[in-house]
C-alpha cells in the first residue's frame, strides 16, 4: 500500500481547482473551463491509478486492516471531563469492494460532465466552482469511513446542488432546487439523528485501553463495542434500533430516490442544466444505495435481517412503478428521469436479496445506471441544446438528420432496455438471479421482471417517436454531434459495452468485499453473537 | 382599634401594583402609562420595608427601597427623555398610536 | 466588613472598574474634544481592550466579592467571579470590540458624529451592566444590573433619531422593559418576603426547607422569569424583540442580539443553577429543589421560543426584522441546553454562543454594508446583489448557512452538540421538533440566497465593494465560521474549561 | 483434424461475420465497397462450416465436442456454495448441420442482396447489420449454456430489429420492428425465469450439467411441478421467436423489412431458432410440457393457414405459411418427434427462404408491388424464377419426390402415434387439415402470380427476369428442395443418412412418473450405437402409423390443389361468390382473427392508459401526498410562489394553507401596539403560573 495520501488528494484536488478559478478573473472563461477539466481529468487519472494498486482480495467492509489506502488520523480530539468521555473523531479513509465501483464511477462521471459542461456560458466563475465543490463532497461520501465524517460530506453537496439547479436550471428552477434541498435536508435530519444516537451506543477501545464514544464505521459495526444501555445499542433489550433504522433507511431512500419519496427526482432533473442531471443521476443517486449498503446493512444487520421482504417490495414498486409513469410522459428528460427510478429499483431488489449474486449485482447495477443514465441525459442535452424542446411528439425522423447522434442513441436505449453484451444485462440479470434464490423474494422478482418488458417498451417507443418515421421538416437543418460530444459518448459506450462483455473487470474489484459482507450480515448481531459477548 | 400588620401592608402593596397595570394598560398618555410603572415599582418598596420591618430582618428591605427610588427617579429622567422625543417627531404621545413597526 | 474583605473584593471587580473609569475618561474626552471627535472610538476601544485584558487574567480565579458579614452565618457575596462569568464577559468583550468597529464603518453612526461621545459612553454602560449581572449572585444587584443594562439600551435603541421610527423604538422598548423589570422586582420582594434574604445562595438553602409558600413562591419565580426572559427574549415575553431590532440603529441591534442577550443566558443559567440546584452528579446530571418545575417550563418556553421565531421569521421582507425572529428562534435553540439540566447541556450553550457571536454579527455586519449604500433592508433590494458584491454576498450566504446549521460550518457544530445533549438524556421527541424546526429556518434563510443569486441583478442593483477595514472585518467573522465548522477541537475545549460555576 | 481444431474453427466461423459487422458499421461510410468484404466474409464462413459439418460428421460422428470458459467468478457464495458462470459451445451433430445451413442461406441472402438492394441508401449498414444476425444467429447454433442462448437470443432480437426497422422512414416499418421486439420480450421474460429457476436449483446454465443433475432424480425444489414450469417458462422464449400462438403476431409485420431480410431471419433461420431451443431443451420437457408444446404448436399451424386462405400480399401469405410451418415444427416435438422436427427445420429453411427469395425476385421484377391482385402470367416473363418458385411450393405441399414430403409425412405420422398412443387425437387432426389447407393456399399463391393473365399490363410490361446474382440462390435453394440430397428412397426418410446416422432423438431425462410411457431414457438398456430409440411399442405405432400418414397427406395435399386450381386456374367455383357467402368466416379470416384488433383494445391500451392513470396518481397524490404529508407540497410550491409574488400575496397563500392559525395567530400578535405586548406580557404570567403551579 503506498504511504501517499492518494485518496485525499483525489477528494480535495477539486476545492484546489476551485481555490484556482476563484483567483481567476471572470472574463478568463476558457482558463476556468479547461482549469475545471484538468482537475477532473487529473481525478480519473489518480482513480486508474488507484485501480492499479488495488488489491482484489481484501475484503474490508467491516475489518480496518483488509481496507485499502487507508488514512487515518485524529481529527478532533477533546479532553476527556469525568462525566462525558473523550470526544474524538477521525479523519479516516479507505476504499473496500463496495466503494472503489463508486470512486471510479465519481471520477469518470465528474469528467464526462466536465466535457459537457464546456457549453455553460453564463455567470462561468460560479458554475465551475460549485461544481468542482460538489465533485469533492461526491467523492468524500465514498471514501470516508467514520460516519461524521461522511455526514459532512453528505451535507456537503446539498448547497452546491441548490445553486447549480437553482442558477443555472430551467424555468422552474427555484421550485426544483428548493424541492431537492428540502427533501434532502429532510432525509440528512434523520441520518443525523441515527448518527448522535449510534455515536451515545458503542464505544471504542483506544490503544491506551480507555473506552471511548465513535462515528468509526468500523467501530460500529462490531456488536462486541456497545454499551449495555446504549439506546442503539443491541443489548438493551428497549433499544430503539429498528426505529433507527427506519429513520436511517428513509434518510437514504430519499436520495435513492426510492418511491414514495422519489418526487423530487423529475423536477430536480428537468429543471437541471445537463450536466447536473448526468452527476445528479450519475452519482447523486447512489449514494442513498451506497449508505445503506455501507451504514444500514453492516450496523444493523439484525434489522435489516426482518426487513429484506420490505425492501424487496419496495425495490419491485420502484421497477414496475417507474416503468409505468415513464411509459405515460410527453417530456424526454422526464421520461429518463422515470425510467432511473425505475432502475434504480433493480439495485433496491438486488440488495434485498442478501446474497452474493444480489449484492454484487446491486453494485455493479450501480456503477452501470451511473454510466448509461448519464448518457442518456447526454443524449436529450444534445437535441435540447439544438432544438429547445424536449417534448417527445415534436420530433420524429432525427434518424435521417443525425446518424451518428442516432447510433449512440441506440446504443444507449439498448443498454437501458438490458440487451446482452451491453453492461447493464449482467448487472440486472445478477440481480434477478441473486433474487430469484430467495424463496421469501421469488414471486417478487418474477413480478419484478415485468420491469424488462415495461423497459423495452418506452424506450424503443421514444426512440421511434423521435428518430423514426418521416422527417420532421422543422428539425431539417440539425446539426449532427460534433467533437465536444463524440468525446462525451465515446468513452461512455465503450465502457458499456466492454462491461458487458468482460463484467468480471468490474465484478471481481468488488466480488471479496461483498462475499465478506453478505457472510457478516447473515452471522452478526444475532441472538447468539450478542449473548456471546 | 386593630394593630396595623403585614397584612395590610401587602394588601395596600398589592392594590397599588394592580392598578399600576391597569393604567399601563388602559392609559392612552404615555406619561400616565409611565406613572403606572412607578406605581409597580412603589408597590414593590412596600413590599420590601414592610417585610424587613415585620420579619426583623434587619436594614436591607429599606436600603433596598431606597435603591430602588433611585431607579425610578433615573428611568423616569430617561423616560421623559424619550416621551419629549416621541413627542417632538409624531406630536402627540399616545402610545397606541406609535404603532408603525409591526407585521 | 472587614477591609480585608473589600480590598480583594476590589481586586474581583477589576474589569468593572477600569470599565467605569474609561466610561467616565469618555464623557471627560467627549467634554474636551468637542471639536473633533475622532479620538472618541479609540479611546473606548482602548478602554475595552484593557478590560479585557483584566477579564483573561481572571481565568482560573474564583471567589465571591463583597460578602455581607451581617447576622448571615455564610459568607456568599454579592458577586461571584468563576470560569463560567469569565467566558460570558469575554463574549461581551469580543461583541464590544466588534461593535466598536461596525460603529465606525456604520454611516448611521457617521451621521451623528457630534455626540459620539454619548453614544460610545452609553456603550460602556451596557457593557458595565452585563458585567455585573454575568456575576451577580444577588438579587438586588442582579436588578440593579438589569436596569443599568436597559437604560442605557433605551437610550441607545433611539439615540441616531434620523428616522422615526427610532424613537418609537425606543418607547417601545421603555415600556416594555420597565414593566418587565418592575414585574421582576415585585418577584424579588416576593422572594424577599418569603426567605428573608436576597443573596441566591441563601436562598438556596433556605427554600430546602419545609415551610415554605410554594405557590407565592412560584409566582415570584414566574416574576422573575419575565423580566430575565425579556432579557433573552424568549416567548412569550419576547414582543418588543422585533419592533426594536427594526427601529434600533443596526450597530445597536446586533449588540442587543448579541451581547445582552448573552448576559441574560449568563444570568438565568446562574440564577436557576445557584438557586435551585441541590445536587450535581458525576455524569453533571443537575438535581433541582422539588419547589418549581423548571424542566417542563423551560421546554415549554423553548419549543414555543422557536417556533414562534422560525414562522413568524418566514414572511418577513425586512431583513433585519428576519434577523430579529431568527435570533428569537436562537434563543429557543439556546434554551434546549438548559432544558436538559445537565453541565452537557451547559458546555452546548457555551459553545453556540461562540458560534452565535460570529455568525449572527457577520449577518447584521454584511446587512449593515449593504444598508450603508442602498439604506434598505428590504429583502426585494437585495436582488442579484450576489453578483454585484461578491464578498458580501458569499459570506452573508455563509453565514446564513451557518444559522441554518449545516455542515460545514460552525453552525452546524453548535446544533449538534445541543442535539447530543438532548439525545443523551433521551429527549428524542424534542430533538426532533427542533430538527423541524431548523428545516422551516432554512425556507426563509435560503430565501434571502434565493434573492441574493437566483434573481437577475436589476441596473438599479448596487455593487458594494467593502473598504479595506470592512473587507478585513468581513473575513475575520467568516474564516472562523468556516474554520470551526471543520476543526472545532479549541472551541468545544474552551467551552469546557469553562463550566465551573462556583458554589458546586 | 483434432477436435480443438474443430472448436476453434467454429469459433472462427461465429466471429467472423461479427468482424464482419464491427468494420463495415465503422467504416460504411467512407468506403461504401465495403459490403463486398461483407459477401466475402460470409462465404469464407460458409466454405468453413462445410469443413466443419464434414469433418464432424466424418470422424466424430457419436462424440459431442465441448470446448468452455469461466466468464463470471462469483466464486464461494455465503449460503449459496460455488457460484461460476461459464460461456462456451457445443458441436454435436444437430450444431454443424444448422452452422451449414445458416451460413449457407446467409451466404445466399448476402449475393441475392447485392442487386435486391442496389442503391439503397443504407445500403452498407444494411450489410452490416446482416453480419450482425448471422453472428447472433450462430452464437444461438453453438451455445452449450442457457445464459449464453439467452444473449443471442436478445442479439438476433436486436439485429431482427434493425434490419425490419431498415426502411425506418416509413412508419409501418418502424412499427413493425418495435412490434417484434416488444412481442419477442414477452416470450423472453417467461424464458428468463425458466433460465432462473434452473440456474437458482442447479447453479449452473450448462445444458448438459443440468441434464446430468436431472437424470440422477435432482429436480427444481424437488417438485416435477417445477419442472415442467421450467421446461413450459423457457419454451415460452420460443413462444415469441418462432411466432407461435398467441405471440405470432409480430411476423407478418415483420415482412416490412427488406424481401431478403424475410427471407433468412423470418423464414429460415431466426424464427427456427425457436424450434432449435426446444431441441435443446428437448431432454428435460416432461409429459406435461410435451403435451403444451403439442397443442401449441397444432393451434399455431391451423390458425396460421386459416390466415394464409385469404390473404393477398404476397409476403403475408408466405408469412403466415411460415407461421404455420413453425407450428409443425414445435407440434412435432411436443409430440416426442424429434427428428422429423428438426428435420423440416431443415427442408423448411432451403424451401422456404426460397420462397421469400423468389417472392423477392418477383416483386423486384414488379417494382415492389406485393399485392397478388395485381399480378398474373408471370411464369413466361420469370421462368426461372417461377420454375424453383413452383419446386418450393411442390416443397412444402408436401408432394413426393420433394424433401418438404419427408419431412411433413414424418410430423404427420408422429401426431397419428401420438394421438394413437395418448387419446389425444385432436392433434392428428389438425395436423392434416392444414396440409391440406398448405397445399391449397400455396398454389392459390403460385397460381394468381404467375398463371392466368396479367391483372396490371403496365407493370407486367416491364417485368424481366433478375439477374444471376438473385436467380443463382434461388436454383441452389430449389435443388436441395429435392428429397435425393436427404435419402435415397423418395417415400421414406428412414433409409436416408441424415435420419439414420446424424440426427437421433436423444434420451429423455425426466422421472419415470412425469413424462410419457413411451419416451424413453438411457437407463434402459435398449441403445443401439449410441441412439436412443424409442420404447418398442412407440417404434412400432410409428410404423404403423407411417403408411396411413403418407396416404393421407398426399390425398389432403392433393385435395388442395386440386381446389386451388379449380377456384383460381379454371374459375370453375368462383372464389368471391363463395366469399361473400360465408362472409363472417372470410372476414374472420382475412383479418387475422382480430388477434391485433385484440391486442390492441386490450394489452396495449390497457397498459397505457395504466400507466397515464399512474403519472397522474404520481403528479397529484403521491407528490401532494409526500411533499403533503405535513403541508409539505404546498408549503413548497406556495413558497416558491411567495418568493416571486409579493409579500401581501404570499402572506395570503401562507396563512392560508399554514393550517390556519399559527401563521395567522403570529402575525396578528405583532399588532405594533406596546400596550397590547404589556398585556400579553400578564397573560404569560398568569398562565405559566397556573400551569406550573406546584401544586
Amino acid at each position: 500500500m503506498m504511504g501517499f495520501p492518494i485518496l485525499t488528494l483525489i477528494t480535495f484536488l477539486p476545492v484546489l481547482g476551485m481555490i484556482i478559478i476563484l483567483f481567476l478573473k471572470k472574463e478568463q472563461g476558457n482558463t476556468i473551463k479547461y482549469t475545471t477539466l484538468a482537475i477532473t481529468a487529473i481525478q480519473v487519472v489518480l482513480a486508474i491509478i488507484l485501480l492499479t494498486n488495488y488489491n482484489y482480495s481484501a475484503a474490508g467492509v467491516y475489518e480496518e486492516r483488509s481496507f485499502q489506502f487507508i488514512e487515518k488520523f485524529r481529527w478532533i480530539e477533546i479532553g476527556g471531563i469525568s462525566w462525558l468521555g473523550t470526544v474524538k473523531i477521525d479523519y479516516f479513509l479507505g476504499v473496500d469492494g463496495l466503494s472503489m465501483p463508486m470512486v471510479l464511477l465519481t471520477a469518470l462521471i465528474s469528467f464526462i460532465a466536465a466535457i459537457s459542461s464546456l457549453n455553460i456560458n453564463h455567470s462561468l466563475k460560479g458554475y465551475f466552482a460549485l461544481f468542482l465543490l460538489l465533485d469533492t463532497g461526491m467523492m468524500g461520501v465514498f471514501v470516508a469511513l467514520d460516519f461524521f465524517l461522511f455526514y459532512i460530506f453528505w451535507e456537503l453537496m446539498l448547497l452546491p446542488m441548490y445553486f447549480l439547479i437553482g442558477i443555472w436550471g430551467g424555468p422552474r428552477k427555484e421550485y426544483a432546487a428548493i424541492k431537492f434541498f428540502i427533501y434532502t435536508l429532510f432525509g440528512s435530519i434523520f441520518i443525523l439523528l441515527v448518527m448522535i444516537g449510534l455515536y451515545f451506543s458503542a464505544t471504542e477501545t483506544l490503544a491506551d485501553g480507555t473506552k471511548v464514544f465513535t462515528f468509526d464505521l468500523l467501530q460500529l459495526m462490531n456488536s462486541g463495542n456497545y454499551t449495555a444501555d446504549g439506546i442503539l445499542s443491541p443489548l438493551n433489550p428497549n433499544n430503539l434500533r429498528f426505529v433507527a433504522y427506519l429513520a436511517l433507511f428513509v434518510g437514504f431512500a430519499i436520495k435513492i430516490p426510492m418511491f414514495p419519496f422519489h418526487t423530487w427526482l423529475p423536477d430536480a432533473h428537468v429543471e437541471a442544466p445537463t450536466p447536473i442531471s448526468v452527476i445528479l443521476a450519475g452519482v447523486l443517486l447512489k449514494m442513498g444505495t451506497y449508505g445503506i449498503l455501507r451504514i444500514s446493512y453492516p450496523i444493523f444487520p439484525d434489522i435489516t435481517r426482518d426487513l429484506m421482504w420490505w425492501i424487496a417490495i419496495f425495490g419491485m414498486v420502484n421497477i414496475i412503478y417507474g416503468a409505468f409513469v415513464a411509459l405515460a410522459q410527453k417530456d424526454f428528460k422526464k421520461l429518463i428521469a422515470y425510467s432511473s427510478v425505475s432502475h434504480m429499483g433493480y439495485v433496491l431488489l438486488g440488495m434485498a436479496s442478501l446474497t452474493s449474486t444480489g449484492v454484487n449485482g446491486a453494485i455493479f447495477q450501480m456503477f452501470n445506471h451511473g454510466t448509461i443514465t448519464a448518457m442518456l441525459f447526454l443524449i436529450v442535452g444534445v437535441v435540447y441544446d439544438r432544438a429547445h424542446t424536449r417534448g417527445l411528439d415534436d420530433f420524429g425522423g432525427l434518424a435521417l438528420q443525425m446518424p451518428a447522434y442516432t447510433g449512440f442513441v441506440t446504443v444507449a436505449f439498448f443498454a437501458t432496455i438490458g440487451l446482452p453484451s451491453m453492461s447493464g444485462f449482467i448487472s440486472e440479470a445478477l440481480v434477478f438471479v441473486g433474487a430469484f434464490g430467495v424463496d421469501s423474494i421469488r414471486v417478487i422478482t418474477m413480478i419484478s421482471a415485468l420491469g424488462i418488458l415495461l423497459g423495452a417498451g418506452y424506450m424503443l417507443w421514444t426512440l421511434q417517436r423521435i428518430f423514426f418515421g418521416p422527417l420532421n421538416q422543422k428539425w431539417a437543418t440539425l446539426k449532427d454531434i460534433d467533437s465536444r460530444e463524440y468525446a462525451m459518448f465515446i468513452p461512455l459506450t465503450i465502457i458499456i459495452i466492454f462491461l458487458g462483455v468482460y463484467p468480471s473487470a468490474m465484478l471481481d474489484i468488488m466480488n471479496t468485499s461483498v462475499n465478506t459482507l453478505v457472510n457478516f450480515l447473515h452471522n452478526n448481531f444475532t441472538v447468539s453473537s450478542i449473548s456471546g459477548l | 382599634m386593630a394593630q396595623v400588620g403585614l397584612t395590610h401592608f401587602l394588601v395596600v402593596s398589592s392594590i397599588l401594583f394592580s392598578l399600576g397595570i391597569y393604567g399601563i394598560i388602559t392609559r392612552k398618555n404615555a406619561v400616565m402609562v409611565l406613572m403606572g410603572i412607578e406605581l409597580i415599582l412603589n408597590s414593590a418598596n412596600i413590599n420590601f420595608v414592610a417585610f424587613s420591618k415585620y420579619g426583623n430582618l434587619g436594614i436591607n428591605g429599606q436600603i433596598v427601597a431606597l435603591f430602588v427610588i433611585v431607579l425610578a427617579a433615573a428611568e423616569a429622567a430617561i423616560a421623559l427623555a424619550i416621551v419629549l422625543n416621541i413627542y417632538k417627531t409624531y406630536a402627540n404621545v399616545n402610545v397606541d398610536e406609535i404603532d408603525h413597526l409591526k407585521d | 466588613m472587614e477591609l480585608n474583605n473589600l480590598y480583594q473584593s476590589i481586586n474581583l471587580i477589576l474589569p468593572e472598574i477600569v470599565l467605569s473609569a474609561s466610561l467616565v475618561i469618555l464623557v471627560l474626552a467627549d467634554l474636551i474634544f468637542h471639536k473633533d471627535k475622532r479620538l472618541i472610538p479609540y479611546i473606548a476601544g482602548i478602554g475595552i481592550a484593557i478590560t479585557g485584558a483584566f477579564v483573561i487574567n481572571q481565568f482560573g480565579i474564583s471567589g465571591f466579592g463583597f460578602q455581607s458579614t451581617s447576622q448571615s452565618i455564610r459568607n456568599y457575596g454579592l458577586i461571584a467571579v468563576d470560569s463560567f462569568g469569565v467566558f460570558f464577559k469575554l463574549i461581551v468583550i469580543a461583541s464590544s470590540i466588534l461593535i466598536i468597529f461596525f460603529s465606525l464603518s456604520s454611516s448611521e453612526i457617521r451621521k451623528i458624529k457630534d455626540r459620539v461621545g454619548e453614544y460610545y459612553a452609553l456603550i460602556f454602560g451596557m457593557i458595565l451592566g452585563m458585567f455585573f449581572m454575568i456575576s451577580a449572585t444577588d438579587l438586588i444587584l442582579i436588578y440593579l444590573s438589569l436596569e443599568l443594562l436597559s437604560l442605557s439600551s433605551y437610550v441607545l435603541a433611539g439615540f441616531t433619531k434620523l428616522q422615526d421610527r427610532n424613537s418609537e423604538a425606543a418607547l417601545k422598548y421603555l415600556l416594555y422593559g420597565a414593566v418587565s423589570s418592575g414585574l421582576m422586582l415585585f418577584g424579588i420582594s416576593l422572594v424577599y418576603g418569603l426567605t428573608g434574604s436576597t443573596n441566591l445562595y441563601v436562598i438556596n438553602s433556605l427554600i430546602q426547607g419545609p415551610h415554605v409558600n410554594l405557590f407565592t413562591l412560584s409566582l415570584a419565580i414566574i416574576l422573575i422569569f419575565a423580566g430575565i426572559g425579556y432579557k433573552i427574549s424568549s416567548a412569550p415575553f419576547h414582543f418588543w424583540t422585533p419592533d426594536v431590532y427594526e427601529g434600533a440603529p443596526i450597530t445597536i441591534t446586533a449588540f442587543l442580539s448579541v451581547a445582552s442577550k448573552s448576559a441574560g443566558f449568563a444570568l438565568l443559567i446562574r440564577f436557576i443553577k445557584t438557586t435551585f440546584v441541590s445536587y450535581i452528579n458525576d455524569n453533571g446530571e443537575w438535581t433541582l429543589i422539588n419547589v418549581f418545575d423548571w424542566q417542563s417550563v423551560l421546554i415549554a418556553i423553548s419549543i414555543l421560543t422557536m417556533t414562534l421565531g422560525n414562522f413568524s421569521a418566514l414572511w418577513q421582507n425586512n431583513l433585519k426584522r428576519m434577523l430579529a425572529y431568527s435570533s428569537i428562534a436562537h434563543a429557543g435553540y439556546l434554551l434546549l441546553g438548559l432544558v436538559v439540566l445537565t453541565n452537557q447541556g451547559l458546555l452546548a450553550i457555551l459553545i453556540y454562543f461562540i458560534v452565535y457571536l460570529l455568525m449572527n454579527l457577520g449577518a447584521f455586519l454584511v446587512v449593515m454594508l449593504i444598508a450603508n449604500k442602498i439604506n434598505s433592508e428590504d429583502i426585494d433590494d437585495y436582488n442579484g446583489i450576489g453578483y454585484t458584491s461578491p464578498l458580501l454576498g458569499v459570506s452573508l450566504a455563509i453565514f446564513l448557512i451557518s444559522l441554518t446549521g449545516l455542515p460545514p460550518t460552525a453552525g452546524f457544530i453548535g446544533k449538534l452538540y445541543l442535539f447530543v445533549a438532548l439525545v443523551d438524556v433521551k429527549m428524542i421527541t424534542v430533538a426532533v421538533i427542533a430538527l423541524l424546526n431548523s428545516v422551516v429556518s432554512l425556507y426563509y434563510y435560503v430565501r434571502v440566497l434565493k434573492h441574493m443569486y437566483l434573481s437577475k441583478a436589476t441596473d438599479s442593483t448596487p455593487s458594494i465593494i467593502p473598504t479595506f477595514g470592512t473587507g478585513i472585518l468581513v473575513l475575520v467573522l467568516v474564516i472562523p465560521v468556516l474554520v470551526f465548522g471543520i476543526y472545532f477541537g479549541p472551541l468545544v475545549n474552551l467551552a469546557k474549561s469553562c463550566l465551573v460555576i462556583i458554589g458546586f | 483434424m483434432t477436435e480443438s481444431v474443430l472448436s476453434t474453427l467454429s469459433l472462427i466461423i461465429l466471429f467472423l461475420p461479427l468482424l464482419g459487422f464491427t468494420v463495415v458499421i465503422l467504416l460504411g461510410k467512407r468506403f461504401p465497397k465495403l459490403y463486398l468484404f461483407e459477401v466475402a466474409i460470409l462465404t469464407i464462413a460458409f466454405i468453413l462450416s462445410v469443413v466443419v459439418m464434414y469433418s464432424k460428421l466424418a470422424y466424430y460422428l457419436n462424440s459431442d465436442i465441448i470446448s468452455s470458459f469461466n466468464w463470471i467468478t462469483i466464486g464461494a457464495a455465503p449460503l449459496a456454495g460455488v457460484i461460476n458462470i461459464e460461456l462456451g459451445i457445443k458441436i454435436d451433430n444437430v450444431t454443424v448441420i444448422m452452422l451449414f445451413v445458416v451460413n449457407l442461406i446467409s451466404m445466399l441472402v448476402h449475393i441475392f442482396s447485392i442487386e435486391y438492394m442496389h442503391g439503397d441508401q443504407r445500403y452498407t449498414r444494411y450489410f452490416a447489420n446482416l453480419g450482425l444476425f448471422t453472428f447472433s444467429m450462430l452464437g444461438i447454433v453453438l451455445t452449450h449454456n442457457l445464459l449464453m442462448m439467452y444473449i443471442f437470443w436478445e442479439l438476433v432480437g436486436l439485429s431482427s430489429y434493425l434490419l425490419i426497422g431498415h426502411w425506418y422512414e416509413k412508419k409501418s416499418a418502424a412499427d413493425a420492428a418495435k412490434k417484434a421486439f416488444i412481442v419477442n420480450r414477452i416470450g423472453d421474460i417467461g424464458m428468463f425465469i425458466g433460465i432462473l429457476i434452473l440456474f437458482t436449483h442447479y447453479k449452473t446454465f450448462t445444458f448438459d450439467t443440468i441434464f446430468a443433475q436431472i437424470s440422477q432424480g435432482n429436480i427444481p425444489f424437488n417438485s416435477e411441478a417445477w419442472l415442467t414450469a421450467a421446461g413450459i417458462l423457457v419454451f415460452m422464449g420460443a413462444v415469441g421467436k418462432s411466432a407461435q400462438f398467441p405471440l405470432h403476431v409480430w411476423l407478418p409485420d415483420a415482412m416490412e423489412g427488406p424481401t431478403p431480410v424475410s427471407a433468412l431471419i423470418h423464414a429460415a433461420t431466426m424464427v427456427a431458432a425457436g424450434v432449435y431451443l426446444v431441441t435443446r431443451i428437448f431432454v428435460m420437457l416432461t409429459a406435461d410440457a410435451m403435451l403444451v408444446i403439442a397443442v401449441v404448436g397444432a393451434f399455431t399451424s391451423l390458425v396460421a393457414a386459416t390466415i394464409a386462405l385469404t390473404q393477398n400480399d404476397i409476403k403475408k401469405v408466405l408469412a403466415y405459411s411460415t407461421v404455420s410451418q413453425l407450428g409443425y415444427m414445435i407440434m412435432s416435438l411436443g409430440v416426442g418427434a424429434y427428428v422429423f422436427a428438426f428435420f423440416h427445420l431443415v427442408t423448411h429453411a432451403f424451401f422456404k427462404a426460397c420462397l421469400f427469395l423468389g417472392a423477392g425476385s418477383v416483386i423486384h421484377a414488379m417494382h415492389h408491388e406485393q399485392d397478388i391482385r395485381n399480378m398474373g402470367g408471370l411464369r413466361k416473363k420469370l421462368p426461372l424464377t417461377y420454375a424453383t418458385f413452383l419446386i418450393s411450393t411442390i416443397a412444402i405441399s408436401g408432394i413426393p419426390l420433394t424433401s418438404g414430403f419427408l419431412s411433413k409425412d414424418g410430423i404427420l405420422a408422429g401426431t397419428l402415434a401420438f394421438g394413437k398412443l395418448t387419446g389425444h387425437w385432436l392433434i392428428p387432426i389438425m395436423g392434416f387439415t392444414v396440409a391440406a389447407m398448405t397445399a391449397f393456399y400455396m398454389f392459390r399463391l403460385v397460381i394468381m402470380t404467375f398463371h392466368g393473365e396479367p391483372r396490371d399490363h403496365h407493370k407486367y410490361d416491364h417485368a424481366h427476369e433478375s439477374p444471376w446474382v438473385m436467380v443463382g440462390p434461388l436454383v441452389v435453394l430449389a435443388a436441395l428442395s429435392i428429397f435425393i440430397w436427404y435419402t435415397p428412397n423418395p417415400l421414406s426418410p428412414d433409409a436416408g443418412w441424415f435420419m439414420k446416422e446424424w440426427v437421433k432423438t436423444p434420451s429423455t431425462v425426466v422421472p419415470e412418473s412425469s413424462r410419457f410411457e413411451f419416451m424413453q431414457s438411457a437407463s434402459h438398456e435398449t441403445e443401439v450405437h449410441g441412439e436412443v430409440v424409442h420404447s418398442p411399442l412407440y417404434t412400432e405405432t410409428m410404423h404403423w402409423a407411417h403408411y396411413p400418414a403418407m396416404g393421407m397427406s398426399i390425398l389432403l395435399a392433393g385435395l388442395g390443389i386440386l381446389f386451388a386450381f379449380l377456384f383460381y386456374q379454371w374459375k370453375k367455383i368462383n372464389a368471391d361468390n363463395l366469399a361473400t357467402k360465408i362472409k363472417p368466416l372470410y372476414n374472420f379470416s382475412l383479418n387475422k382473427w382480430y388477434l391485433d384488433e385484440a391486442y390492441d383494445a386490450t394489452a396495449i391500451s390497457g397498459t397505457l392508459n395504466f400507466s397515464k392513470i399512474l403519472s397522474w396518481f404520481d403528479n397529484k397524490i403521491v407528490d401532494g401526498a409526500v411533499n403533503g404529508a405535513a403541508w409539505l407540497g404546498r408549503f413548497i410550491s406556495s413558497l416558491s410562489g411567495l418568493f416571486d409574488t409579493f409579500v401581501v400575496d404570499g402572506l395570503v397563500n401562507f396563512t392560508a394553507f399554514f393550517s390556519g392559525f399559527i401563521g395567522l395567530a403570529f402575525r396578528k400578535l405583532q399588532t405594533g401596539k406596546v400596550q397590547t405586548y404589556i398585556v400579553f406580557v400578564v397573560f404569560a404570567v398568569i398562565i405559566l403560573l397556573l400551569f406550573f403551579k406546584p401544586f
